[in-house]
């Protein structure tokens, strides 16, 4: 298989490698893929959608076709990973590991023993690879979360005029709630966040973006045309416009951060939502 | 943008890759991934393809390497090659 | 109302895969009925769609109402729309013959199934239905990650054979993302009737054309055509019974369609065809996949793995027949884009049925069908017809199209090889309705000697099969409207 | 040498793509573990993204953020030569987005093989499917 792998990629490569020369310069500002296309959206971006970050207006207005089904791949990707993964298991399978916190002594209670209740304020699950108290951590990211989610947020919000948008927002979300899930433990952030919100976040993040498009549709306009929302929303044809990719990359961000949790969940646990990282 | 530091970025972008993949230990595949991810990021920052870098740093540096981790964290971190 | 069924085409699957996910967790009863509605819905549009445009010609739906260079179109034209209707039609006749398997592999977790069944429809409708080379990379990408899921939960190597099939599933997409950006820096625009416009103008152009090899190259492996074809028997015959339905007639066939539509619309037939090494090779390699296909489903013992071999070689039938590039192949290759796909369908929800009642599709379970199922039978039968090409039946003309193509061309071992695998099917088939039909029933190990008892299948995979196999009789029937009122006029002047 | 480093620079994100591109292809088909294949699966993506951001790149260009008065509604000439391209950016946040849902895919299904045969190691996959049928 080695040898087989050797002599495609050398076939592959050299066909590729030859055929570099013919290619414009590496920064040719004249090459076709410069001058044909994109200088339209660089001289009519800001005119047309009132975006200064050009990649922002092209992703979500001129292109914002392909980001829905750009969200929609994510969307899929979760609900494939739970199609794939997550299976249901009963409490009493397989040996946990409680601590009792008025003492702190760590007992484990074997294959069928008698558990204690979910929500005891005495005991605390832990997970089998336990480690002892982590103050340092936990409290470093008690920290550290709510700021990146407030970073989160200002992306989100701020992808007219800078780098970022809908889809890092998105992900620096879901990235605090990772932080928190191996910082503290994954049952505790799934009872913040339970999997059926992640789910229904998920497809209502998409439902945002395809909403939006239909109910241009329903302005009588082209789907995903933000111009027909401006007697909705009130403001010109041009703000509808910038207001429209605010919208679309709200519902992004839902998608993104509930879909990437709701993944996360799954990969971390093996399908079982049990114990995490 | 000054030449050389692209060209060395690319460089360790080829190295840290081909470490990932010749890495012994999938843990350890796992993190050196997360530094090509990295890497490639700041390469394209220093292309001016800044959006992108953004989502790479979350993406690939990110979310990719815990997804990693967590896969690697549950199944075995041995592997022949 | 009408000026926006592109668009509802594709929102309609789209706006109730997230309702069904949604509805999964939710109230699980209501999910089979909505995707089922949703189907049905989608399918009259496409019939609207295809009506209107023979009426009237090609729709060109902007996207975000932005014009075609800067923003995304969808274009329905001749060769699309009856893909379009074709698609739709396989995947809500699999969908209602596949409920009971859904109800038993995937009960709680029915929401999820079918939310991704329609994402994987609505991948294959965006990539029929688009105009732009990006955004098909995309749909590409949303009907493979979809594929791999409703693969992987599959029987017992189901897994691992869905890893590889996502394996080379990625090589093939991001081959065709690398030709897009090779077609880019030659051109600069990403909308296929812009390219095409701007191709005659580079002509001798080395960029262009190793863009043309690339996108061929990432489109072949996900087609499986022949060197590349061993992901295909693995992850099809270990699929559940409810995806193999969908997936095996849809994947291959659209990414042949998506390969007529790179050949024909963005590259121009002039230039895809004006390189006779590159077109032999192809089509040698055509028939490589059509002998090699054939002889492998010789040595199958199981009926779902042999029906991938088949497909392999239908596979080789399609190609050989495009690269051909004459107007018979190309007519004949996109009409058996939609014949197979109907075949296809028919063979695979037999099966499903068979499976379904006896728990195996081994050769040797088989015995006493005829009396047992007699209506999956007649299905089957018609399905087999099909495909070994008698004539009331589809499969007939497309290959008399693709066999006058090949002589046309002087392109005689294309000919020997449809004759040979045509052959080779009669046997195939042959074989099965003896072992089936002729065969004691429960000799070996019969203690009472009642002969065959009757024992369908429910009636709700029953009468899919049935009108599936009457389609397939239909199809034939209408070829004559099919070629001259839609694929002649999708043809672009350039060929001959 | 003065013409051979100029070609080499010129063109030196085109080498370096199709390096990392045999890279991940290589490391697809002739990798043993399904997590390396994995891996070099994303390289493989990874490496699209670079020539297609190479492609964007203008000598001389600045980021495709219009400056200038931010609420004046763009009335003001651009010069399309002074910014980069915007559009492969664009194309390629949703590659991006594509690799990580491939791999987050991937690795669901590495962990179900692993759960089936308790190895990532396709030869010994391959040996225990071929010993079951051999029963």
């Amino acid at each position: 298989m080695k040898f087989l792998a050797m002599i495609a990629v050398v076939l592959t490569g050299g066909l590729l490698i030859f055929h570099t020369g013919a290619f414009p310069d590496f920064g040719d500002a004249n090459s076709p893929a410069n001058t044909y296309l994109s200088p339209y959206y660089l001289e009519n971006g800001q005119a047309d959608t009132h975006a200064p970050n050009v990649v922002t207006s092209v992703l979500a207005d001129y292109r914002g076709y392909d980001t829905m089904f750009e969200t929609t791949v994510v969307f899929a990707a979760g609900l494939a990973c739970f199609f794939l993964l997550r299976r249901k298991q009963k409490p009493g399978d397989t040996p946990r590991m409680y601590r009792h916190l008025p003492t702190g002594v760590t007992l484990h209670i074997k294959e069928g023993g008698t558990l204690p209740a979910e929500d005891s304020a005495v005991f605390r699950r832990l997970d089998s690879e336990f480690v002892p108290h982590q103050i340092i951590i936990k409290n470093t990211c008690r920290i550290v979360i709510p700021f990146i989610q407030i970073f989160a947020l200002y992306v989100v919000a701020h992808g007219h005029y800078s780098p970022g948008g809908g889809f890092q927002g998105g992900v620096l979300l879901a990235a605090s709630f990772i932080l928190y899930a191996i910082s503290h433990d994954l049952r505790r952030a799934i009872r913040r966040f339970p999997e059926k919100v992640a789910a229904l976040f998920g497809s209502m993040g998409v439902l945002i973006y395809a909403g939006t498009g239909v109910l241009c549709l329903l302005f009588g306009a082209n789907f995903l045309n933000y111009e027909a929302l401006a007697p909705l929303l009130g403001v010109s044809p041009v703000m509808a416009r910038s207001h429209g990719i605010l919208i679309v990359e709200i519902g992004v961000a839902f998608a993104v951060m509930a879909v990437i949790i709701w993944i996360y969940y799954n990969l971390s646990s093996a399908g079982k939502h049990d114990e995490g990282l | 943008m000054t030449l050389p530091i692209d060209l060395a970025i690319l460089t360790l972008v080829v190295i840290s890759g081909i470490g990932a993949l010749a890495v012994k230990d999938l843990l350890g595949a796992s993190i050196v991934f997360s530094a090509y991810s990295f890497l490639m990021c700041l390469a394209w920052a220093s292309m001016g393809a800044v959006d992108v870098a953004f989502t790479e740093a979350a993406v690939g540096a990110g979310v990719s390497t815990v997804f990693c981790v967590a896969a690697v964290f549950h199944t075995t971190r041995r592997t022949k090659d | 109302m009408t000026q926006h069924f592109p668009a509802l085409l594709i929102i309609i699957p789209l706006l109730s895969a997230l309702l069904v996910s949604a509805m999964g967790w939710i109230d699980r009863r209501w999910c089979f009925p909505l995707a089922v509605a949703s189907l049905a819905g989608a399918l009259a549009v496409s019939i609207g769609l295809a009506a209107h445009v023979m009426a009237a010609g090609p729709i060109v739906y902007k996207m975000a109402g932005w014009r075609p260079p800067i923003g995304i179109v969808y274009v329905i034209d001749y060769l699309n729309a009856p893909v379009l209707v074709v698609i739709l039609a396989v995947a809500l006749l699999n969908l209602i013959s596949a409920k009971v398997w859904i109800e038993k592999d995937f009960e709680d977790k029915m929401g999820a199934y079918l939310g991704l069944y329609l994402l994987f429809l609505s991948g294959m409708v965006g990539i029929v239905a688009t105009g732009d080379a990006f955004n098909l990379y995309v749909l590409l990408e949303i009907g493979s990650l979809t594929g791999y899921a409703l693969i992987g939960l599959g029987k017992e190597r189901a897994p691992l054979s869905s890893l590889n099939y996502l394996f080379m599933g990625t090589i093939g997409a991001s081959f065709y993302l690398l030709g897009i950006g090779y077609i880019y820096i030659a051109t600069g625009t990403l909308n296929m009737a812009d390219i095409a416009l701007l191709v005659p103008q580079l002509e001798g152009s080395g960029t262009l054309f190793l863009a043309l090899i690339i996108c061929m190259a990432g489109l072949f492996v996900k087609m499986a055509l022949f060197p590349l074809h061993g992901w295909l028997p693995n992850a099809y015959s270990n699929a559940p019974s409810a995806s193999a339905g969908l997936i095996a007639p849809l994947t291959t066939k659209v990414m042949i369609y998506a390969m007529v539509r790179v050949g024909l619309t963005v590259f121009t037939p002039a230039f895809t065809f004006a390189r006779p090494l590159l077109s032999e090779a192809i089509v040698w390699l055509a028939i490589a996949a059509i002998v090699s296909g054939s002889l492998l489903a010789l040595m199958q013992r199981r009926l779902s793995r042999m029906f991938t071999y088949i497909i392999v070689a239908e596979v080789g039938y399609m190609v050989g027949g495009f690269w051909l590039g004459n107007k018979a192949g190309v007519t004949g290759a996109t009409l058996h884009i939609i014949n197979d796909a109907a075949m296809t369908l028919t063979l695979f929800m037999a099966v499903s049925a068979i499976i379904w009642k006896l728990g195996s599709d081994k050769f040797e379970d088989l015995q006493g069908l005829f009396g047992k199922m007699p209506f999956t039978m007649i299905g089957f039968v018609i399905a087999a017809l099909a495909v070994i090409g008698i004539p009331p039946t589809c499969g007939f003309f497309s290959k008399w199209y693709l066999i006058t193509g090949g002589i046309n061309a002087g392109q005689w071992g294309f000919v020997a090889a449809l004759l040979f695998s045509s052959l080779v099917n009669a046997v195939l088939f042959f074989r099965i309705f003896e072992i089936a039909f002729f065969e004691p029933f429960a000799e070996g190990h019969g203690h009472h000697d009642h002969g065959p008892v009757f024992n369908e299948a429910p009636v709700t995979m029953v009468a899919p099969l049935l009108i599936a196999a009457l389609s397939l009789i239909a199809l034939g029937l209408y070829t004559g409207d099919i070629v001259t009122k839609l694929i002649q006029l999708a043809l672009p002047a350039g060929i001959a | 040498m003065n013409d051979l480093l100029p070609l080499i620079a010129d063109k030196y994100n085109y080498w370096i793509y199709i390096v990392l591109m045999m890279l991940g292809l290589y490391a697809m088909i002739g990798k043993n573990n399904l997590v390396k294949k994995i891996i070099g699966m994303n390289i493989f993506q990874t490496s699209i993204i670079l020539f297609y951001v190479s492609i964007a790149y203008k000598k001389g260009g600045t980021l495709p953020i219009i400056m200038g008065d931010a609420h004046g509604g763009g009335h003001a000439a651009v010069h399309a030569a002074d910014y980069i391209n915007p559009l492969p950016h664009c194309l390629m946040l949703t590659a991006i987005v594509v690799s990580v849902a491939t791999l987050g895919v991937a690795l669901a299904l590495a962990i179900k093989i692993y759960r089936q045969y308790g190895t990532l190691e396709e030869d010994d996959i391959n040996h225990q499917i071929r010993m079951q049928a051999g029963q």
